[in-house]
């Protein structure tokens, strides 16, 4: 069985492609989502790819986490569906409070497109399963507010129930304790700032983003029975 | 209907068309061509569509001279865009664009508005934009102002170039005084096309209607074109106080829902034309659509749909309010384009109707009062042709003679190396540069090499194109034909520098104020230069931008013409060598026998002496066509392990550069001295290449009648020149970031 | 019903980092600005609501705050609002007229 | 000398194309505030400035308006001052508490 990831387009997003290039190259087939459907379809793990959705005016992800595909996220995520949000699409889940904190404007005003390395710092995120921790990888990022901000309780509540997906080995952008990406309590949710699906390709420079992806679509294929995110979903 | 009623209104006061910046001679032909007297509406139209910005009415003469014709071009000058093929059924739109003066007083949106103009000339022809470029020149960052300009207008492209949705894959940065008054901000894009969706900006079929697609309409930048890109900065406070409220603020939300919604209509074929509106707004567009159709349009400027109240039909007509496009559509196909523009939620208003008058109409109203009636096609081809007068600058033969080579040479040409470096990253680590998955090579190499693909364009498998962007202001004030010459020789050397076979080019001509006759003989002589050289090397001109009065305070900026060059790769298998040594291979370098290099117009001489005279070294463009062949050819095989070309800086940057780009020095020899450390010229290559591979790479340039010079092995942390140099490849590294201290 | 013109002002909240604020303000002496201290941005926001008095429309532009004006993460707001003199024609920038400001 | 509190609301001249106001406003009839409009968004700057009295701390702010803050090619600045009371401890967010507008 093929896995179909669906890809959620809001105006203004622009990675769409990108992601079901990358999606495709793994083997599984991808579904462009529009952001005006209330229904996801037969999918069996959602992206939030990165652009500039409503431009990202008043707040990136502000306009969009009412979309009406956003609701059909959201049940699809307490079903302990996997659902991934990149760099744009991190922004729109944690303004949809389904990731905690925020990202604020990086620390040096200034937008940064550039390969970064990351590290594992958790496998209990579908985009890490089966990855080891403190395995590096060299992935691009491209955003102007990425940098990471949660109040205190959060943050210790994430390293408490290890939710830290990733963190930078050299922060680019003041995230707090140098946090990449991170997951929901389930571990089904995640959202990082780097772009997994620009370093799919040796012919770009990288290709290490096939592991993360290859870890989502690896845990969206076999049931997920047994797994964090099952016993949450069903508890 | 009101047909045959005629627009009230006559001018008759020489004041009303002198403010619009048109002269007595123009007003007069404009009453012979309509038969009678303008009134306000028609002047304001004319008076945008015949400025300098729009009607290129001082440098048309010239431009007849370049060579635009080549196999592979599909269209030429004269469209939005012009496009190439590229085989397999894909084509690529290319275009520059300047947008230096409204940079000049609001950098920010002077320069996001910029890269929303080229893209929408981009996605008229078709095209999906999928890259720009942005040759950028400043005055030196130790002056506050230009370094306010210089950080705005990088933040303005990086905030509408990264937020359309398009990656910025490479550029320029220059800083020299004569830009201090007046930045150059040009601007470049490519989009992909397949050639069965290739449309023109035309109407036809009587009936058709035009629809208004895209943001309302306001006050924006009303005469802009004639007020902002056909006068020069005067240092006058109040003058350019004047000039303020024609600053536009750029959208690139509406801009990508605008490509998106253009480019679903076309696939859906429901489009019979399209055209963007640009400088002079909607008489652009709706006389432009219907002369190009050989038909006439009437519109309705009350359905406009309008940002602020109270606005005036020349106003509503000459309002240049960003992110707009004229779509021509059968009335059968209007409720499925309204429908996908609805998708977009891109705002689209029915405004004209095409007729078999040759004439554009405004009325007030469907059947309502006719507010203007000219013929259209008068306001694109009747604009004035001017010659303007021609003299060779008077001091041109005193600084041709007065040679750097007699400059005392530096005590430390180590210590002059490192000053003369510049890692632009700063810049381009603000621009998205890798979207569509298609950035082979990035900024910071010879030339962006990307994958000829697409959303939505298949037929490119396994190919790539190449682009660079190159000007030189210093060489084209020394000698402006031989100057561009060997900008269009660079240009394409550096297409071939990552395996790409150079096509065809377009062109930004920057000029300084055309009524001062010195302006004038540059611009003829630059065009005469890239022509000569676009010739010789096989390079149909395929399209271009004049910017003409860049000056301030009366001194006209050092001509700049910049060329973009249009490269192809027909096996896209590896990521080409790169800037770079590699430890253990040897560094050679590549060039016609009886090179000699010149410090006229160097940087060394310029930046490191303030001296701007000598002149340039000779271009042999037989020679430099065989290079070309020899180092795509090269590059595509995969035989070096590091390539650079040999440009601004001569070889000592050139060295550097490559030191620095791969974090690996070299111990190298046979530099006699700083003359050969620095001095500029055409056709050089620097490879770096593996020992076994010495041979071959000897032997193919030999055969391409080159010589080849070893000058030593790559390898350690220092880049070492015998006798001359001898510096930690570290240090030039931070030297060449110092800039970003600036910022 | 009357119409109220209100201003927003979307404020970081204490404790999380300015960097813009810093940087405006780290660079204010070398611009001759040094008795100048304890620069904070945020964002001002200014529309216009249809509402039976002031303290309805009041409450309208705060539950729009809280919807959807501020991230309660990281920002809160302060609203201003007033009657609006007449009717305001339609596309008018703002309620308020250059160097007026709310009460 | 006394310190003073300040309010810089810049905001884009009147007829100068606001795509972030216009955006957010075409949202607003799906979150249920169909009832508001005219949405206009500038930045909100709030200081502090040492001086003699309310017109010089005025003054002052007017001047980092006009020759830094804002570039009065697209921009305007509304200025609001207001003695501080006493010191205000260091870091402390904003002059006004939340809730309360500036005079
Ligand atoms: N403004 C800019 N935007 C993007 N890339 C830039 C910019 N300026 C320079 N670059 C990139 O930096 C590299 C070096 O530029 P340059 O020294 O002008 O190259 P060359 O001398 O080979 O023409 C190129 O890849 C160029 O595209
Ligand atoms: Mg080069």
């Amino acid at each position: 069985m093929t896995v179909t990831v669906g890809v959620v387009v809001f105006p203004g997003t622009n990675c769409e492609h990108d992601v079901a290039a990358a999606t495709e190259r793994l083997g599984a087939s991808a579904r462009l989502v529009w952001h005006a459907d209330g229904r996801l379809g037969d999918v069996d793990a959602v992206v939030l790819p990165g652009g500039f959705a409503h431009g990202d005016y008043l707040r990136p992800g502000a306009i969009a986490r009412f979309a009406p595909v956003m609701a059909a996220v959201e049940t699809f995520a307490a079903g302990g569906g996997p659902v991934v949000g990149i760099c744009n699409g991190f922004q729109v889940l944690t303004e949809a409070h389904l990731l905690p904190g925020a990202l604020q404007k990086n620390r040096g005003l200034r937008f940064v497109c550039e390969t970064v390395e990351v590290e594992v710092a958790s496998d209990r995120s579908v985009l890490t399963r089966g990855v080891d921790p403190g395995r590096r990888l060299r992935i691009p990022i491209n955003h102007f507010e990425g940098s990471y901000t949660c109040d205190p309780d959060t943050l210790a509540e994430l390293v408490g129930q290890d939710r830290i997906a990733l963190r930078y080995t050299d922060n680019p952008n003041g995230s707090v304790a140098d946090i990449a990406g991170v997951c929901n309590e389930a571990g089904n949710v995640v959202g990082l700032m780097p772009h997994p699906e620009r370093a799919c390709d040796p012919l770009l420079g990288s290709d290490d983003g096939l592991v993360l992806l290859g870890a989502l679509i690896a845990s969206s294929g076999a049931p997920l029975t047994g797994s964090p995110a099952a016993a949450t979903a069903t508890a | 209907m009101s047909a045959g009623a005629r627009p009230e209104g006559a001018v008759d006061d020489p004041g009303v068309h002198r403010a619009l910046g048109l002269t007595d001679d123009e007003a007069g032909a404009i009453g012979r061509i309509l038969g009678r007297a303008p009134n306000h509406l028609e002047l304001a139209m004319y008076a945008v569509m015949w400025s300098e910005h729009c009607s290129y009415k001082s440098s048309r003469i010239h431009l007849r001279r370049l060579p635009t014709e080549g196999p592979g071009v599909l269209v030429g000058p004269g469209e939005n865009a012009g496009v190439v093929d590229a085989g397999g059924g894909v084509a690529i739109a290319l275009r520059i664009e300047s947008h230096n003066h409204p940079s000049a007083i609001e950098p920010y949106q002077g320069a996001a508005t910029g890269v929303g103009g080229i893209l929408r000339d981009i996605f008229t022809m078709g095209a999906r934009p999928v890259a720009l470029m942005d040759p950028l020149r400043f005055g030196p960052l130790d002056d506050d102002r230009s370094r306010w300009v210089a950080a705005g207008v990088v933040a303005g492209i990086s905030g509408y170039g990264n937020a359309v949705g398009v990656p910025t894959v490479g550029g320029e940065v220059v800083f020299d005084g004569c830009y201090a008054g007046n930045p150059l901000v040009n601007v470049l894009c490519a989009g992909l096309l397949p050639v069965e969706r290739l449309v023109l900006g035309q109407a036809t079929g009587v009936g058709n209607l035009a629809v208004l697609l895209g943001s309302a309409t306001g006050r924006d930048g009303i005469g802009g074109v004639s007020v902002l890109a056909s006068a020069g900065f005067g240092g006058d406070a109040a003058a350019e106080e004047a000039k303020r409220p024609n600053v536009q603020v750029g959208d690139p939300y509406e801009e990508k829902r605008l490509i998106e919604a253009c480019l679903q209509l076309l696939d859906e074929h429901l489009l019979v034309g399209i055209q963007d509106l640009g400088g002079a707004g909607l008489a652009c567009a709706t006389s432009e659509t219907a002369s190009r159709g050989g038909v006439g349009m009437d519109v309705d400027v009350t359905a406009v749909h309008r940002r602020e109240p109270g606005m005036r039909a020349w106003e509503v007509m000459t309002s240049e309010s960003q992110e707009r496009m004229l779509a021509i559509v059968t009335p059968d196909d209007l409720e499925r384009l309204l429908a996908v523009c609805e998708r977009w939620e891109v705002r689209a208003s029915v405004v004209g109707r095409v007729t078999t008058t040759g004439r554009l109409r405004v009325l007030e109203g469907w059947g309502g009062e006719v507010q203007a009636d000219v013929p259209a096609a008068s306001l694109h081809e009747d604009a004035p042709l001017y010659d303007r007068p021609r003299r060779r600058p008077a001091d041109l033969d005193r600084r041709a003679d007065d040679d750097p080579a007699r400059l005392p040479p530096p005590e430390d040409p180590g210590k002059d190396l490192a000053a003369l470096l510049l890692d632009p990253s700063w810049v381009y680590r603000q621009y998205d540069h890798q979207l569509f998955l298609n950035t082979v090579v990035g900024p910071g190499s010879d030339a962006a090499l990307l994958r000829l693909a697409a959303p939505g364009v298949p037929g490119g498998e396994g190919r790539g194109f190449a682009l660079s962007t190159d000007g030189n202001g210093s060489w084209c004030s020394l000698d402006p034909r031989a100057g561009t010459a060997l900008v269009v020789a660079e240009s394409a050397l550096n297409v071939a520098c990552v395996g790409a076979r150079p096509v065809a080019v377009v062109n930004c001509l920057n000029f300084g104020n055309p009524e001062h006759p010195e302006v004038m003989w540059q611009l003829s002589e630059a065009v005469d230069g890239m022509a000569e050289a676009c010739r010789a090397l096989g390079l149909p001109v395929v399209g271009g931008n004049v910017s003409l009065y860049n000056e301030s305070r009366g001194a006209d900026i050092d001509p700049t013409p910049v060329v973009a060059t249009l490269g192809l790769v027909d096996r896209l298998e590896r990521r080409p060598p790169g800037v770079a040594f590699a430890a253990g291979d040897r560094v050679v370098l590549v060039q016609p026998p009886g090179t000699r290099p010149s410090l006229g117009g160097s940087l060394w001489a310029v930046r490191r002496r303030g001296h701007r005279g000598g002149r340039l070294s000779p271009l042999d463009l037989a020679a430099h066509l065989r290079l070309l062949g020899l180092v795509t050819g090269l590059v595509a095989d995969g035989l070096p392990s590091g390539v650079h070309d040999v440009s601004a800086g001569g070889l000592g940057v050139a060295l550097a550069e490559m030191a620095v780009g791969g974090g690996v020095g070299a111990a190298l020899a046979g530099v006699a001295d700083h003359v050969g450390l620095f001095g500029e010229g055409p056709s050089r290559v620097v490879f770096c290449v593996p020992p076994d591979r010495l041979g071959t790479l000897t032997q193919r340039a030999r055969d391409a009648g080159m010589e080849a010079v070893e000058l030593g092995g790559g390898g350690g942390d220092r880049l070492v020149l015998d006798g001359l140099v001898d510096v930690a490849v570290a240090d030039l590294a931070a030297a060449a970031r110092g800039i970003a201290g600036w910022w | 019903m009357s119409r109220f013109g209100a201003l927003v002002e979307v404020r970081l909240r204490p404790g999380i980092a300015d960097p813009a604020g810093t940087t405006i303000e780290r660079s204010l002496p070398t611009l001759g600005f040094g008795d100048v201290s304890g620069v904070r941005t945020g964002k001002a926001i200014r529309l216009e609501v249809e509402a039976a008095d002031v303290e309805a429309a009041r409450g309208r532009v705060e539950e729009l705050c809280r919807r959807f004006l501020t991230n309660p993460v990281i920002e809160d707001a302060v609203v201003t609002v007033e009657p609006l003199p007449g009717t305001v024609p339609p596309g008018a920038a703002s309620p308020a007229g250059p160097g007026e400001a709310p009460r």
